[in-house]
């Protein structure tokens, strides 16, 4: 067999020794490349499961946590959200488009595997510096083009993202996309083989050689030639995807399948043994019956092609009339390929013969992994990075500032998405904090993707807890509570104890945090090995996470701009001056250091609390919370997106600490803090609330004129026409990514 | 009013514009997929946006050679009402229901954006329910949008075959306010006898004031007219 | 006659079908690969890009000539390209 | 030497780059292309369809061997093309 040599590569001696072991006797060729695939870091989470265990992942909306291909949440009326992230990171370095583009078809599918169909999909990129950069340039153009293509062909709008460019992705873009499906209640089935005697059918795409050298991608050389049969590189066809979602969504309204199952990383061969070991029950499958795109293949190849748009059903004998009749309304190729048996075994034949036959038992968890773990000494060295010198200009640096690829407008990517398709998208994107959709049960919900690659890489456990608060701070300012949330864990090679330590204190981080405010992690993704090949660097601890709000009803939603002139303008929270990771530091100045803001997972509920019960209240007009840029950004947006400017002073802000520069005031992330317009006619009410939810606030300004004008006692500090903050801050990453330069 | 929405492999839009005509007072849609529908039970038959074929050759190019293109040709000749929108649109030029050519975006990018548009013939089947030169918002999600007339586009205005045209607020007409780069900023476009129109705007997304940007419903309009025009009312 | 003995005698061509634009129409993409990418990296020499699309056939049939009528005529009945906006040339490559 | 005698002597030829997906790769457009237009509207004969795309330059240069081999640079090195996925392939026409 041509692959001998190739499969059971990544297994070690001791991995290999357990598996002979639990089988009592040496597997073959075909047995090993199951494994194999089971047991791959992507599929078996063997360096990353001891420490997941720290995520709290129970509450009482969860209906599914972490485990399967995608967590569900109640709720309410009978009805279902189910959400899932994945990550495309090395498809997409080498192939943006392609790599993206089945990056999304990849989540979607996961969606489906729990018996709904999904509704908006959200994506989280990291480049390198694109000003600099026509690589990185490169790879976000077609990284959101792969993204647009195949989302907005589906018919799944994508309606809220983020966008963080640093040195450290340059030559590793990471790719994160998210997707929250919905459906009733009783409509979800989960993927796994719980009743013996169900045919097992494969349905969508044929099996061709694409992506068999999936699993060991990151070292394959990147210029492979054109007559290898096989390649790395699959070709996303979101038409497949579209017919799918459709069969699928009719058969799921007329319960005709017991189980579906996507065939992800590893193919076949990890769809089926999941199938089977998560429901406790054996599959006897013919791979020769598999439909397939090229007429010689071996059994392996096509128990482990990684052909995209393919789903496996499990159907119960009775209803395959109406599944085939169904698949062959949407012209789907299909093929049965097997059935579900009582014996506890995965069966693989080829043309009749049985060529492998593994014991549930066998099939079960890798072992896990121990990994050495190390605090890195650069920590200490970035952490005392003394402050740089406060620039005269501050208006000068204002306006720099807001030129920043991480600060500018996002408008040149969102504005290639479909973001209204299915006509549930009520807050667009770039209107709020997060976007907000409307569900089956005519419930809002609020959802958002944050990251913060370069707090993570001064302070991982800090980083982590402040992209947690940023995302809980975006979804309540749009009008929704914190309900659950996913996280995606991306590092370089766990192997090395520095990386690893970085992964564990990223996830204590957002466990702590969740803990405290008693938010539950219903699933996430680990992807590691994010490293350069040829100089061994890796990219900065990059946890993104995807949170998920309920809003009470519709009067809540809240989006960002100023609304009327003549309102106060309220800061909610503390400010403090930890400037480490801002974009301040990094973009301005070139720094990359300091201390990175430290939040309290308490006081943040409380503010939290208190903007809801403002805006239930009525007295609350527009809300953002403070983030990249600090608080003159965020003024800045909320007059540019409202066309109304604003007054500020700066000495009104509650701070903490030591006496803050107006740099500090002006740009710090620190702090978790809210800017709301409060209706001024009824301040006494918002007051009294305010100090109820004992929430440290000032009002510092008035909104109104066409200028943001921002002092410092009394001096002036930043003058500009909101239509000169307009210019620089709405049209810079699009001038810088116009045309194809 | 009974309104048929057509469903191709690859539609997206079937449901949203079903939820549009659930809006509208005395209105019944269903959506048929394309090989079983017989435009001769409806009133209406709305070929909705998303990406019949996935667009591959031409948005379009091949929904335009299914026989329900076919039926619908002698449906409008007896005097049926189609309504194409976005892909529907691009469907109906392609099969030669309506003239000219739907272009790639001169921005070359998939454009999805709330816009404004001037009305420029309220006297039709499908517009009555709107005012003279009124300017509404609706927001494109495309990219081939931009509208090529072949030559023909002053023809087209002075037929008073041009539905909608691009437009600023103030119902201005220029190529900054023209997203896509179209002929004379034109949005959307009827046949000779009007009662064909397609248009590359989403009614169906600007038809519940929860979900539009200004709390408008200017997009259920074209709904209304059509049930107005239905009932005998225009 | 059954379809086996039809095909006897045939071959398989390659037949080739090129859309493009009308030349008075403006290629926007062509122009932004000139302006943007070629001039702007300082690439000179290229006085203009215009772009197409291309779709190659495998045919089977007795002679190349009725190989490139029967994609003609496909180009042209099936509207493989819509004459409002574009042309569309035909021709033979290599017998496969 | 001013650029006006740099050119001169100089001719406009055209340049084609033909830009495809790798034969091993899947093509989805032109599958849809024979399974749902061709084969739907009964034509036979056709066994495959791939899709392409081509980029038509004209450049003023000296001699073919110029022309060509500034496109063969320009496509490799300002990236039209990737070629993981694809290959580019580069002919002189007649000169214009
Ligand atoms: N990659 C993206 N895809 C879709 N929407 C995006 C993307 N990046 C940013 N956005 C949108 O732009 C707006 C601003 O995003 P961001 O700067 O991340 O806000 P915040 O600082 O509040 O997290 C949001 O509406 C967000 O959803
Ligand atoms: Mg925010």
């Amino acid at each position: 067999m041509r692959l001998v040599e190739e499969v059971a590569v990544t297994l070690t001696s001791e991995e290999r020794e357990v598996v002979r072991k639990r089988l009592g006797r040496e597997p073959n060729i075909i047995e090993w490349a199951v494994i194999e695939a089971l047991w791959s870091e992507h599929c078996s989470y063997k360096s990353s499961r001891n420490i997941l265990k720290m995520l709290p992942t129970e509450g009482v909306q969860v209906l599914v946590g972490p485990g399967f291909d995608a967590g569900l949440i109640d709720i309410g009326d009978g009805f279902v959200l189910s959400v899932h992230i994945e990550s495309h990171n090395h498809p997409s370095a080498i192939d943006p488009y392609g790599g993206a583009a089945t990056g999304i078809g990849g989540v979607v599918r996961d969606i489906l595997s729990v018996g709904t169909r999904p509704v908006a999909l959200l994506d989280s990129l990291r480049f390198g510096e694109i000003e600099s950069s026509s690589h990185s340039r490169w790879l976000l153009r077609n990284v959101v083009k792969g993204i647009a293509d195949y989302g907005n062909c589906i018919g799944v709008p994508t309606i809220a993202g983020e966008l963080e460019f640093d040195q450290s992705f340059e030559r590793n873009c990471l790719v994160d996309v998210m997707c929250i499906g919905a459906g009733r209640r009783e409509e979800v089935v989960l993927p796994m083989a719980t009743r013996p005697g169900c045919l097992v059918v494969l349905a969508g795409n044929t099996t061709g050689r694409d992506g068999i050298l999936g699993a060991s991608f990151a070292s394959q050389s990147l210029d492979s030639d054109e007559e290898g049969k096989r390649s790395a590189v699959q070709i996303p066809d979101p038409f497949i995807e579209k017919l799918l979602i459709d069969a699928l969504t009719e058969m799921f309204e007329q319960r005709l399948i017991s189980a579906v199952k996507d065939l992800g990383g590893g193919g076949l061969a990890t769809a089926l043994s999941e199938l089977a070991y998560k429901g406790g029950v054996g599959v006897d499958v013919d791979l020769s019956m598999v439909h397939r795109r090229e007429t010689d293949m071996t059994p392996v190849e096509v128990l482990v092609s990684e052909s995209q748009e393919r789903m496996l059903l499990l159907v119960e004998g009775q209803k395959l009339e109406r599944v085939s009749r169904m698949l062959e309304k949407y012209e789907l190729q299909f093929s049965i390929i097997g059935r579900t048996v009582e014996e506890r075994f995965v069966r693989l034949r080829w043309e009749g013969t049985l060529i492998a036959e593994l014991p549930l038992s066998v099939l079960g968890d890798a072992p896990s992994v121990a990994r050495a773990s190390r605090r890195p000494e650069y920590l200490d060295t970035l952490r005392n990075t003394p402050p740089p010198r406060e620039p005269e200009d501050l208006n000068k640096v204002f306006l720099n500032l807001l030129a920043s690829p991480n600060i500018s407008s996002k408008s040149w990517v969102y504005e290639q998405y479909d973001y209204e398709v299915g006509v549930r998208t009520v807050v667009k994107p770039g209107d709020a904090d997060a976007a907000i959709i409307k569900l089956p049960n005519g419930k809002l919900a609020a959802v958002k993707l944050d990251g913060d690659s370069k707090k993570c890489y001064i302070d991982p456990y800090r980083g982590a807890m402040w992209i947690v608060s940023e995302n809980f701070r975006n979804l309540a300012s749009s009008g929704a509570k914190p309900c659950a949330i996913v996280d995606h864990q991306q590092f370089g090679d766990p192997g090395k104890p520095d990386v690893y330590w970085c992964f564990k204190e990223c996830v204590r981080g957002v466990a702590d945090y969740c803990m405290a405010v008693g938010v539950p992690v219903v699933g996430g993704k680990v992807s590691f090995y994010n490293e350069d090949l040829v100089s061994g660097r890796a990219i900065k601890p990059s946890p993104v996470i995807g949170g998920i709000g309920l809003l009470s009803d519709e009067d809540m939603v809240t989006t960002l701009s100023l609304k009327r002139s003549g309102d106060y303008i309220v800061v909610l929270g503390v400010t403090t001056g930890e400037l480490g990771g801002s974009e301040y530091y990094e973009y301005i100045h070139r720094i990359c250091g300091g201390e990175v803001p430290l939040v309290d997972p308490l006081s943040d509920w409380q503010l939290i609390e208190a903007v809801l019960n403002l805006r239930r209240m009525g007295v609350l007009r527009a809300a953002h919370d403070v983030s990249k840029g600090g608080l003159a950004v965020s003024l800045a947006e909320m007059a540019v997106r409202g066309r109304i400017g604003l007054t500020a002073e700066l000495s009104k802000l509650p701070v903490r600490g030591r006496v803050l520069r107006r740099d500090g005031l002006l740009f710090s992330e620190g702090g978790s803090r809210i800017v709301v317009e409060v209706d001024r006619e009824r301040f006494r009410e918002a007051e009294m609330a305010l100090r109820r939810h004992s929430v440290p606030f000032a009002v510092i300004g008035e909104t109104g004129g066409n200028e943001i004008s921002i002092k410092m006692n009394g001096e002036q500090v930043i003058n500009l026409t909101v239509g000169e903050v307009e210019e620089r801050w709405h049209y810079s990453l699009e001038r810088l990514m116009e045309g194809y330069s | 009013m009974r309104v048929a929405i057509a469903k191709f492999p690859g539609s997206n839009c079937d449901q949203d514009v079903a939820y549009a005509i659930s809006r509208v007072p005395g209105a019944w849609s269903e959506v048929v997929w394309h090989t079983e529908l017989s435009p001769e039970r409806y009133e209406l038959v709305v070929l909705p946006g998303g990406f019949s074929y996935a667009d591959r050759l031409r948005a379009g190019a091949i929904a335009a050679h299914t026989p329900l293109i076919e039926k619908l040709i002698d449906y409008v000749k007896d005097g049926g009402l189609v309504l194409g929108i976005c892909n529907g649109f691009q469907i109906l030029v392609e099969a030669g229901l309506l003239l000219g050519s739907l272009l790639p975006n001169k921005g070359l990018r998939f454009i999805c954006k709330w816009v404004s548009l001037r009305v420029m013939n309220s006297d039709t089947p499908f517009t009555n329910a709107f005012e003279e030169s009124e300017v509404v918002k609706m927001p494109i999600a495309h990219y081939e949008g931009r509208y090529y007339a072949g030559g023909q586009a002053l023809r087209l205005f002075e037929e008073r075959r041009v539905a909608f045209v691009y437009a600023d607020e103030r119902g201005g007409v220029s190529e900054e306010c023209n997203p896509n780069g179209s002929d004379n900023s034109i949005a959307g476009v009827f046949n000779d006898t009007f009662n064909v129109l397609g248009m590359m705007p989403h009614p169906e997304r600007a038809s519940d004031p929860l979900l539009s940007p200004y709390g408008t419903e200017h997009g259920l309009r074209v709904f209304l007219s059509v049930a107005n025009y239905v009932k005998g009312g225009a | 006659m059954d379809s086996k003995s039809l095909l006897e005698g045939s071959k398989l061509w390659v037949v080739e079908a090129r859309i493009q634009l009308k030349s008075s129409l403006k290629d926007p993409e062509g122009e932004t690969i000139l302006r943007d990418l070629l001039h702007k990296r300082g690439v000179s020499g290229v006085e203009e890009v215009r772009t197409a699309k291309l779709l190659r056939f495998k045919v089977r049939s007795h002679s190349r000539e009725d190989a490139e009528s029967l994609i003609r005529k496909v180009c042209d009945e099936l509207r493989l390209y819509n004459p409002v906006s574009h042309t569309c040339s035909v021709r033979v490559g290599e017998e496969v």
